[in-house]
């Protein structure tokens, strides 16, 4: 990848190369093909107890997608996170239910930033393999998404931590292998590798708004070892950093997939303004309607910039304040858009887009989901205020 | 925009409140006191397949009835009491005083029997009006199509003659809210396909029991809701159900149409300072901050607009009604339709944001049912601006009937 | 007038009775014919000394107009505010520079809620007959229009005060007959009366972005009386209470001068619409531009709601407080809706409305200025949180 | 998108680069280095009626000049360096780095240049395009008319012939920027009144020189404005002034506005972060807080708000041009049109809200002249999206020709 440099500032490279474009339009296929978003409606009236396709997930490793940016040592591909994003743009089209932001986005990322080596040997291979699956919790009720806000408790024992606390929204909690959690300890934010299993460890599923799958993890007494800290005893203190880069990532990769759940929600309404006629018209052809239309695609249009130059500087960048000030830019200008593409599909698509039965409806519910999760836009201003100085 | 002299009225409306305020501290069912907002939808429905639980709710609606008061501006001679809209408005304000239900509601009152009252002939009025102020029959309204979507003349449903004295209707329409429950329906029908889209319109009232008709709920993305399909299949229905003329049902159907848009305007703003209420809850829920200014300065400053937008929606909607009453103009129903579900949209969208996490939730022990249910509302206040015309529909009246801004040639 | 009272909240008058439609209509033929907005460009191209016309104000003198709302005490017509906001609507549609809102709206309304009965029988009834001009200074640079933040003080001397500081943008400083300023004294906010032409006092008039007329009053050790206390010496300690309560006076009726404004500049740009071809067609048959006309129309007649209400309640309400809370209304729902219809106006005139000669952006200028003056927006929003308890 | 491999032309174009630093190092006036943001617009602007008073510009112009590079793209023929845009946008790039204004800038490049290369013929290139080159005539555009508005097409000057080599054209132009400065005008005038409106229009050049062309100074809302009237009374043109065919104007004149809007763009964005840098300024200094946040966190929101817009757009600058030099689509001239203008319309609007009582002036010692300035600036920039095709003609593009929906019929 190559570095222009422009007035000081680096220009990053924002268009897909050559292998990308492949990369993308494979999975747009695999997605279009096999993920209609119908899915979602399936699973919830059948109460499916994973709420997802096993089977899908499998496929996905096959193509190699979730190890597409794990380190080869661990069997990944040993591409980048650019590249990953390609991909979760094309699942976002989709609104794919797959744990892809629990074991890809925060799971995968907290282990290859924070794990030690026998950590990441001993959980990449499988997450890359598809046979693992990870979950994350650093929200509670009552901190609205700030980590150093919740009450979760390590204390240290003779051989290790007993751990106490609930975290809540914890994605794919239910079917996790293994649970990361954050824990104040020694007045440090610390994070612990937690068993599903392990006694005292208690999982309530809920339905999602945006049916991802969700639930609260409850800890008592859970005892651990030393070795459950990510990054080993030694890297206690590091816990609050490595849980902040981790969150900036998940920020871009879910700023990726809304990227492709507007375009997808955006299209299909296009789609439906030309085919639709009234008072004997197309709908398209009403110049209100014609405004608003080229509005959101303007918008698109520069959620897509934001988002591709995040993902890019996650690849490029060794500091971690620039690629937190593009998360906080690409989630925000993402969130933006989406929500807007999301409120007006059903606007535009009129009562049927109010139905059950139709599609469109699930891109508001996810809009809604996504501004909420991983930082309001308000508190990612206020961060890219702050990271830029004032 | 001449304005009745305050004091001469005044004093006889001061009187009549009197009156009011003795009538329902004496017969109105002490179990309802304090129940009710006193919106044009807020309490019993009527009609035959969901009698009420309560036999007090039939207790109020006998007593009232006595006096013509479940229409109180209907002419007494269809079950009315014959009041002025000055006099109803102080019935109503005494009523939202004690937290008291109206006796009966639905569309009965707000759509089809205004519309009966200006366009219905003598039977009609006879056999429906008094049926409607007695909760007897409730009524139902098939306007919209599959395919018509704002464009409500493109009415397809066919109606066609069957011997002198009958028509036999077949097709489909949707959004009849609650017509699994109603007993009647009134219904736009295509009599002539071969004239100008608006003119081969007839309106129709068809008995729900008539054989062929097949109410089938609609799901939206909220969950349940009263929405259903009705299907016509050959249903035969009497002539004398067509009000006014055959082919001249368009005239009819829009003057209905004014009387739901202001309707859908008077039942959001029934409750003044209820939005502001409502957000300020939630902000010392969900922010954890049981007095004192809301902690979160952004949040806060958005609390505060839309209250704002509501006091000034609220304040309009005085204002409109005061400029009525004194004989002024009353076409702003469609800014005030605009106005209103707008300001419902940005009540719960400010509302998901004070929840925050909270408000993420489908089902589920991590939410509690008040989340749950409030996230349902702000999905199902999307439809606020589609439904009952859609606000592009209103921008266009607005821009051509009040601004008088040219059509297209 | 008549309150009648629904659901525990009074319903506030809101239509104009017979003689405020005969007022109202007099003031529009008036303004109409002798306040064109083109006047402005007149007296700034003319670098008038005053800025504005004397003799205009004489014959509003003579229409009633500025002795409307004094007391009948003090030669006035004692009428209510409200009537006065319906005056002060029509000059809003001319953008008339004359002393309203210093005069009636600072000066006077402070005279009247704080002055001794001498101090008013001394000015009010020079106001009421176009001979007596008064200026109000409570805004320093720095201060953001915050009275409580400014640095003026007064010192006590044996027979009065010494008043230093220095006041920015005081309306029509320039040709005041009075002046009066507030100064922190013993702890306290004082109103002072000073004479314009006293030792001490320098006046530089600036040009205004709207035209309208201000300037900066500097106090250097300028010498008053006790009676130059409003209310006497023995009202020191009422200042803030007086000045809090005139400012949002000043709020209502300049929120009913934009009224006007905006009603105006809205009524020319769909005038514009109906006239102007272009692509054959009126630009009033475009929907995208209907659209937005519409939802101009919408705001103002929200706004005229709030406004009608705001002064109305000044004249039936008791309560400051709630006084208060409907001027914060007023101000802040005016506000927005002037500066959109100003913004849109400019836009839908296309490039003629950019170009000084055409009177449009006068508009503009004007709604900039009263966006800011006496609070913005986000300060009056969180005045209105305050005063409802959050 | 396909896009070339990186790789290999890294290394042809950062001998380009080693070459261009070299160039400038020692050839370059030292007075200029650190002078200018390298805009399109940002330099000297040509021309026989304003010569520069620094002679150290006329002789960069002269250096660059002798190797083409004053418009690096155009062939060699006609004064260029027959560069690709991937060498030119090193070129700039390096002069970006070291704060060289371009050598020569104005319409010329940005419009009249790159039609004429693509719609002039040989005679019309020679006798313009080095004589642009070089910097010896500024150009302006007699587009717009006092009738046509947004609707260009509208075009009312009247072109009639004299002989068979010469036109005479009567009528007034609008919005000429810089005509009085300007020694040549490029026109697009009526020269069929019978034909379709895009039909009769023909684009033709005319002298500023010739008799009865007169430009007149236009007054903005903001105050003194490079905008003209132009008049012409019985203007007579050679007919070998016409750029494509007679009555063919209109397709000339389309390609010239796809150069204009993405000048537009390219100009608001030149300079990325300068607004935030501009607006945290202004915070700091009209709120009092020289450093740490800003204290009013309604306004630093509003400010970083502003600020990611303009990250956002100056980003999708940097894709848009990455996907033109691989070959991709570079139809997106009018989103950045509307994404640019509006960035600065809002810019602005949040400097004044920063401002506040300071940003009221418009003459006097009360105000500093950064603030009055700072004013007039946010008048100005209400032009933005009515200049150079407006946001709604904007729209109507995007709407049409990249999303494919449809005209009324």
């Amino acid at each position: 990848m190559s570095v222009v440099v422009s007035n000081g500032q680096p220009t990053l490279t924002l268009v897909l190369d050559e292998e990308q474009q492949m990369l993308r339009s494979t999975a747009r296929q695999f997605v279009d093909q096999h993920a209609p978003v119908g899915r979602l409606r399936t699973l919830r009236d059948a109460r499916d107890p994973r709420g997802f396709s096993d089977a899908l997930w499998k496929d996905m490793a096959e193509l190699g997608w979730l190890g597409l940016q794990l380190p080869e040592e661990h069997d990944g591909v040993g591409l980048g996170f650019f590249d990953l994003a390609v991909v979760l743009e094309q699942c976002g089209r989709r609104l794919m239910p797959e744990p892809l932001v629990s074991t890809l986005l925060l799971g995968a990322q907290a282990l290859m930033l924070g794990g030690t080596s026998e950590q990441q040997a001993a959980w990449l291979p499988g997450i890359g393999a598809g046979e693992k699956l990870v979950a994350l919790g650093f929200d509670e009720r009552g901190a609205r998404g700030n980590p150093a806000a919740g009450k979760t408790r390590a204390v240290r024992t003779g051989s290790g931590f007993t751990l106490t606390g609930s975290k809540v929204g914890v994605l794919d909690a239910h079917v996790a292998d293994l649970i990361i959690v954050s824990a104040h300890v020694d007045g440090q934010l610390g994070l612990f590798l937690v068993d599903p299993s392990a006694p005292g460890v208690s999982i309530t599923r809920h339905v999602a708004l945006d049916l991802r799958n969700a639930g609260t993890v409850t800890l008592t007494d859970v005892l651990v070892g030393e070795d459950a800290v990510l990054g080993g005893v030694s890297g206690l203190d590091n816990g609050g950093s490595v849980l902040d880069q981790v969150l900036d990532r998940a920020r871009i990769g879910l700023a990726a997939e809304m990227l492709g759940a507007m375009e997808q929600a955006f299209e299909d309404t296009v789609n439906y303004l030309k085919e639709r006629v009234q008072f004997d018209r197309p709908l398209g052809s009403f110049q209100a309607l014609q405004h608003r239309a080229a509005r959101l695609y303007t918008s698109i249009a520069l959620a897509r910039s934001a988002v591709l130059a995040a993902a890019r500087t996650v690849d490029q960048s060794s500091d971690p304040r620039e690629v937190a000030k593009f998360a906080a830019l690409a989630k925000v200008r993402a969130s933006e858009a989406f929500y807007d593409v999301a409120r007006e599909a059903i606007q535009l698509h009129g009562g049927i887009g109010m139905t059950d039965e139709h599609d469109i409806g699930f891109y508001l519910k996810r809009a809604q989901t996504t501004l909420v999760s991983f930082g309001t836009n308000d508190a990612l201003r206020a961060r890219w205020a702050e990271l830029n100085g004032y | 925009m001449s304005e009745p002299s305050q004091q001469s009225e005044s004093a006889e409306l001061r009187e009549f409140r009197a009156e009011m305020r003795a009538f329902m501290r004496e017969e109105a069912p002490k179990s309802l006191l304090g129940t009710s907002p006193c919106g044009p939808f807020d309490g019993y429905w009527g009609g035959k397949l969901h009698p009420p639980v309560d036999p007090d709710v039939l207790r109020w609606r006998d007593v009232t009835l006595a006096r013509g008061l479940t229409a109180p501006t209907w002419p007494k001679a269809y079950g009315g009491a014959g009041l002025s809209y000055a006099h109803a408005k102080v019935f109503y304000d005494e009523m939202r005083e004690l937290g008291l239900p109206r006796p009966v509601v639905g569309f009965g009152f707000a759509m089809i029997g205004p519309t009966l009252l200006q366009f219905g002939n003598e039977e009609q009025k006879l056999q429906h009006l008094p049926a409607i102020c007695a909760g007897e029959i409730r009524w139902c309204q098939g306007y919209s199509e599959p395919n018509a979507g704002s464009d409500l003349a493109n009415v397809q449903l066919a109606c066609e003659p069957d011997g002198p004295d009958h028509f036999i209707l077949n097709g489909q329409k949707v959004w009849t809210s609650h017509a699994d429950r109603s007993d009647w329906i009134f219904c736009l029908a295509r009599t002539d396909r071969s004239a100008k889209k608006q003119r081969g319109i007839t309106f129709i009232l068809v008995d729900m029991r008539t054989e062929g008709v097949t109410p089938r709920k609609i799901e939206l993305i909220s969950g349940a809701s009263p929405f259903c399909e009705t299907f016509f299949e050959n249903v035969r229905v009497p002539r004398s159900n067509v009000v006014g003329e055959v082919n001249a049902g368009w005239t009819v159907a829009k003057a209905l149409l004014g009387h739901e848009r202001s309707m859908i305007g008077q039942s959001i703003g029934r409750d003044p300072g209820s939005t502001q209420r409502e957000l300020v809850k939630l902000a010392r829920k969900h922010l954890d901050a049981a007095e004192g200014p809301i902690p979160d300065p952004l949040l806060r400053d958005r609390v505060a607009a839309v209250s704002m937008e509501e006091a000034a929606f609220q304040l309009t909607l005085d204002r409109l009604a005061q400029s009525r009453a004194a004989g002024g103009p009353g076409t702003e129903s469609s800014i005030m339709k605009i106005a209103a579900t707008e300001l419902k949209q940005r009540r719960f969208e400010t509302g998901m944001a004070l929840a925050g996490a909270q408000g993420l939730g489908w089902e589920g022990d991590a939410f509690d049912e008040e989340d749950l249910a409030y996230t349902r509302e702000w999905l199902r206040s999307r439809a606020n601006t589609i439904e009952g015309g859609s606000s592009e529909v209103q921008l266009n009246i607005i821009a051509k009937q009040v601004l008088g801004l040219p059509e297209v040639k």
